[in-house]
């Protein structure tokens, strides 16, 4: 038997269905269809009244959450597009944000993001903008990169007690398989060593964890020892794991798939440097999407992204440095 | 004041008609008195930021709040003093918001006509006009699943709030659910300084029902008899099921936008006209004409009224204002996952 | 095909109603033959991304298409192959559009249904549901600025978009503007696999009008000349400043979402029904009911279609992808402000 | 004669409204009104019918200039509030940032958001989100820090081909004066050294540049010469004069009144690093708000966002590093 990534996920709020009656799930096509994706496939016939479709109306599905958590329920929000949540977006970062700041009622609703890119889906349907809602206070944005931390991660997230952004990533949907679910996990806000390594340290989340792991094989090829961060969670950013991969490395270069202004890349940078300045020897690089628009045609997509290529010729560059 | 007011207004279950006239009057009559005194606050430079009053609102705001239950939904907006208060704020906790009080209900961390309490079912308005409705959806939601039964949701908002997205989709949304929202809009011509013909082109708001599927009331906004009569209504309606009450007041608020703006837009012609006559004066009229109450009763709940927000004002300013050491800084309920906090 | 099918479609100029049905039969055939070949690249793995057929939309999308003028303003959605082809749209762009070709209008940066042409009045639709609509008004407003008169602008949804913040927004605003905009509903009973009971609670889509203040149109979506003539009709009363006109139109899509969807959810008993008529047959017999045209006709139009999409595909076959080296990565105009290119 | 930052904003808007036809403004109470912060004051008594009061309806504000910038206007679509801003957001960073990427049609509107924190304005009225806008690709984002910017930058601003983030600073409006209008102006996209120093390099922006002058004339007291960039535009942002300052000073303060997680001060000190790593003589230091909403009360306030005394204390520890 093996699972994909997006099993995983539906597996995940299957659980969380059946464990905890405050859960329901809302969101356009997720009823009888079982949603875009499939992630909530046959859940509303396992647990009838409790996956509903919603209209096309992104604002008042993420207000409703706000108000059903207020009731003490532990709503999960699918988006069919994380692109899409720009249509939500002021119900997430001002409303449920903010909630329990304001009033010390505490607001736990997940928000799915499908996110991230694959080849021909285009400006509109590929964004990585887990950066944004990392920016606003009151927020947990998750980035599970395999098929065990989707699953974990997942349930994490309907546990916690605050409006958590699931970004889970397009093209590791059906790609990514592992063999069985995990029973145990890191906690949320841990950050994971994918690979050790001494020569180099790579911080990355999502998918281009893979797009690393595959450049830090091929520069094993080459004699480099590269160790690959996952950061899980980029909110909170777990900057002690990363600290320690950058003292025994000695060198950083910071991957991620969004654009390249601010964003992961920047905050793992001002932290690792203004805090652990002295443990670097080379000075800390990153690399981005473009800044443009995700492009539709593959061949543009390719160039437009990082990917395994283009991460291990950057670090090839720093391990030169 | 919360225990003179609210004694008769025993949660809901007001006997006879004019038991419930006379506690909405009350409340109409301490929200117009609370507002004038947060108003002088502000000439007075006590008042940080903003203050919006009800003036000439206070009829619908108080019909809504005392045709709810303790334990409905209400969402106010900033011209729902008397809402408030008959939902069952206390002034202290107006007092203690507008003056940021760290006793208050926010603690000084949002202030004005930003408060409420959402376990208790009275919610905090965010500023973002229209946001509100589909979080009043979501505690009706949740609760039906819950299996509670017989309960309203009441959100308000202004005519110009209309126009927002967040306003259709969620109105929508109550439709589709069928949920048990009662929607007040308290339609007084002007949106800030935007006229009417400038913020939608239907020739009743009250039409825009139909579009959605639910049920219209149209009331005079400053008549206190038709509002009780009509909202009542609404709530009732509501309640037994027939799914989202759209209510449109027209009105005219006697005053400006807030205590920062003179209003100099509103024409003349139109505050001479009954649009703008002060509901307070007509409640006062219909009370006594029914013979509901007599004028030296009134001018007994006035007086306890003023006795009351003084007070309250002269506790609050002696509180302590939030000390920025004992905050935690941190906006996460998970203490643990919180960031950023030196 | 550009030439053939808009030989007989003079920008509008067409002189009899029997001319202008003709017209918009043809572009009903391109563009059913054209989603047609779209559908065989999909399953050949010859195309990126998805693709989504107007199957069943045709007449409703061509009517709209037919009655707009060269000058008019466009803003097509995700079914509306015909309409774009009657708007002028060559079916090279399309092509090129779905292949992601360097020629295209969209130069392989976005593709399939998202294209278009800003600077000719046809506006390439983004994503998300209901966002074109107040950049159609945009437009018109512009126009009005410059003095330019009896000109429309159309905008094209399904059912499904009509519960989104943006379409609210957009229609209020051109209500208020007056603006001349025709807002084309196509009321397919589902959005993507939603039914309109989760989608709406209002006895008929057309009822939203008087809420705005607009006028509304209701049609049998696949009755092709009730499409003519009530699309005409409304673009007609725009056209002469009766301000924005809503048209719903009841249809079904003979398809799925997109060509990775088999609309498992639509029951047989709708396929079934008069909703489930196809609107090319029902076309092509009111055609030679009327004797506009006759059958031999229709199948040379039908030859000369495939043969022009064979030979448009030929040829975009043939033409470069999009080459990284020469993309110039950045998103600003104003190329000196850009920055973060390598 | 003295004018002041708000002044200075409405007289940009009567020059472009008077130069250039194309130009019109379109938001809540902008008309005869002259918008809540009168900076359209008199304008459309001025140029009838080019100032024009809008529904308070954000998305389709935006959509409607996106449409007219199309058809070759010119738009300025003024924002109550940055804060609502949200509910337009999508319009902003989906619609207008993509059209000339998409259609090689240019898209230039400007839309100005008055943003950043007052005393008692709270969460909903305060908030700096400019690097919101700044991570997504398309978009020019200004942020002036004196009276003579906010007048040359928004005429700068409505002259570019593209659409334009204008933030102008409620703190600003009314504390700030000028003598008079210049009539030179720095390009969009320069940064300019407020205050020349050899010590230590504050970068910053917005209202927070006086915060960093007020501290810099602290520190003189105490023998140090603080140097403070004034970023003026944060995308694009001029890393080379950044450089050049931390070049001399060889220590880097970022100050930002925005939340901490990512925005300007992380995008500053990544690209310092990155690119001038040996420039630095210590870690680079960040300053920003802090990780909450934007609290109401005057105490919280001050304590939340950065001020002269804070960055003083930060300046401080870092020359002693
Ligand atoms: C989405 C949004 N845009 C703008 C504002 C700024 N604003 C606050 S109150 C107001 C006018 C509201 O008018 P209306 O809804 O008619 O209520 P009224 O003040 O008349 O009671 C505006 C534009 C806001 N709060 N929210
Ligand atoms: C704001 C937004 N949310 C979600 C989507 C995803 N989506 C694309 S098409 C679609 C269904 C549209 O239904 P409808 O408007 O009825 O058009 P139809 O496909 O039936 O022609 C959805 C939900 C989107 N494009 N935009
Ligand atoms: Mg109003
Ligand atoms: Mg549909």
């Amino acid at each position: 038997m093996s699972i994909t990534y997006l099993e995983a996920i539906r597996e995940a709020q299957a659980h969380a269905l059946r464990d905890d009656p405050r859960v329901f799930i809302y969101g356009q096509d997720v009823g009888a269809f079982g949603g875009a994706f499939k992630a909530t496939k046959n859940l509303q016939k396992e647990f009838p009244g409790r996956v509903l479709d919603s209209p096309i109306s992104e604002d008042a599905m993420v207000g409703l959450a706000v108000g059903a958590a207020i009731e003490g329920m532990r709503p999960i929000i699918e988006m069919q597009f994380a692109d899409f949540s720009t249509v939500g977006f002021n119900q997430i970062v001002n409303q449920a944000s903010t909630l329990f700041w304001r009033t010390n009622v505490p607001c736990p609703i997940t928000v799915r993001l499908p996110f991230g890119g694959t080849s021909g889906s285009g400006p509109f349907h590929s964004q990585c903008i887990e950066a944004i809602y990392a920016h606003y206070p009151g927020l947990v944005v998750l980035t599970p990169a395999t098929v065990e931390d989707a699953y974990s991660m997942l349930l994490g997230a309907v546990a916690v007690n605050d409006p958590v952004i699931f970004c889970e990533h397009k093209f590791l949907y059906y790609h990514l398989k592992a063999e069985k679910l995990p029973s145990e996990a890191l906690p949320i806000g841990k950050a994971r060593i994918a690979r050790e390594g001494r020569d180099l340290t790579i911080v990355t989340y999502s998918a281009m964890v893979h797009e690393a792991l595959v450049a830090a094989t091929e520069l094993a090829t080459e004699g480099w020892e590269i160790e690959v961060v996952d950061l899980r969670s980029i909110k909170p950013l777990d900057t002690d794991t990363v600290m320690a991969s950058v003292a025994r490395t000695g060198r950083l270069l910071c991957v991620g798939e969004a654009w390249p202004w601010g964003g992961v890349t920047a905050e793992v940078i001002a932290r690792v440097t203004s805090e652990g300045y002295g443990l670097l020897d080379a000075p800390p690089q990153r690399l981005n999407a473009k800044d443009t628009p995700v492009p539709y045609h593959p061949n543009l997509w390719a160039a437009h992204r990082p990917t395994s290529r283009s991460v291990a010729a950057a670090a090839r560059n720093l391990l030169r440095t | 004041m919360s225990q003179t007011v609210t004694e008769s207004h025993t949660d809901g279950q007001i006997g006879s008609a004019s038991d419930l006239h006379l506690a909405a009057f009350r409340f109409m009559l301490w929200a117009r008195l609370l507002d004038e005194k947060f108003a002088t606050l502000y000439r007075a430079g006590k008042i940080h930021g903003g203050v919006f009053l009800g003036r000439g609102q206070e009829a619908l705001s108080a019909a809504i709040g005392v045709h709810l239950n303790k334990t409905d939904v209400f969402a106010p907006l900033i011209r729902d003093a008397a809402g408030r208060l008959a939902f069952g704020e206390p002034i202290i906790d107006a007092v203690r918001t507008y003056m940021g009080s760290a006793l208050g209900p926010m603690r000084g961390r949002d202030g004005n006509v930003h408060r409420g309490k959402p376990q208790d079912g009275y919610l905090p308005m965010i500023s973002h006009l229209g946001a509100m409705i589909s979080v009043v959806n979501g505690v009706l939601f949740a609760r039906r699943m819950k299996g509670i039964k017989g309960i309203v949701g009441a959100a308000c908002l202004g005519e110009g709030a209309t126009s927002t997205g967040a306003f259709h989709e969620a109105l929508n949304q109550a439709a589709v659910e069928k949920l048990p929202l009662v929607l007040v809009v308290a339609n007084n011509q002007f949106s800030y300084s935007t006229p009417n013909d400038r913020q939608f082109a239907c020739a009743d708001l009250a039409h825009k029902a139909v579009g959605y599927g639910v049920e219209a009331h149209s009331v005079a906004g400053n008549d206190f008899a038709a509002c009780m009569e009509v909202v009542g209504r609404a709530v009732a309606r509501a309640r037994a099921g027939h799914g989202p009450q759209l209510v449109v007041a027209d009105l005219l608020r006697l005053c400006g936008h807030g205590e920062h703006d003179d209003a100099g837009y509103i024409p003349p012609d139109m505050k001479n006209s009954p649009l703008g006559r002060d509901c307070m004066k007509l409640a006062e009229e219909f009370l006594l004409k029914k013979k509901f109450t007599d004028a030296a009763q009134i001018a007994v709940w006035r007086s306890e009224a003023v006795r009351e927000i003084e007070d309250a004002v002269a506790q609050v300013q002696r509180e302590p204002a939030p000390d920025p050491f004992a905050e935690n800084w941190t906006a996460l309920a998970t203490e643990n996952l919180s960031e950023g906090r030196e």
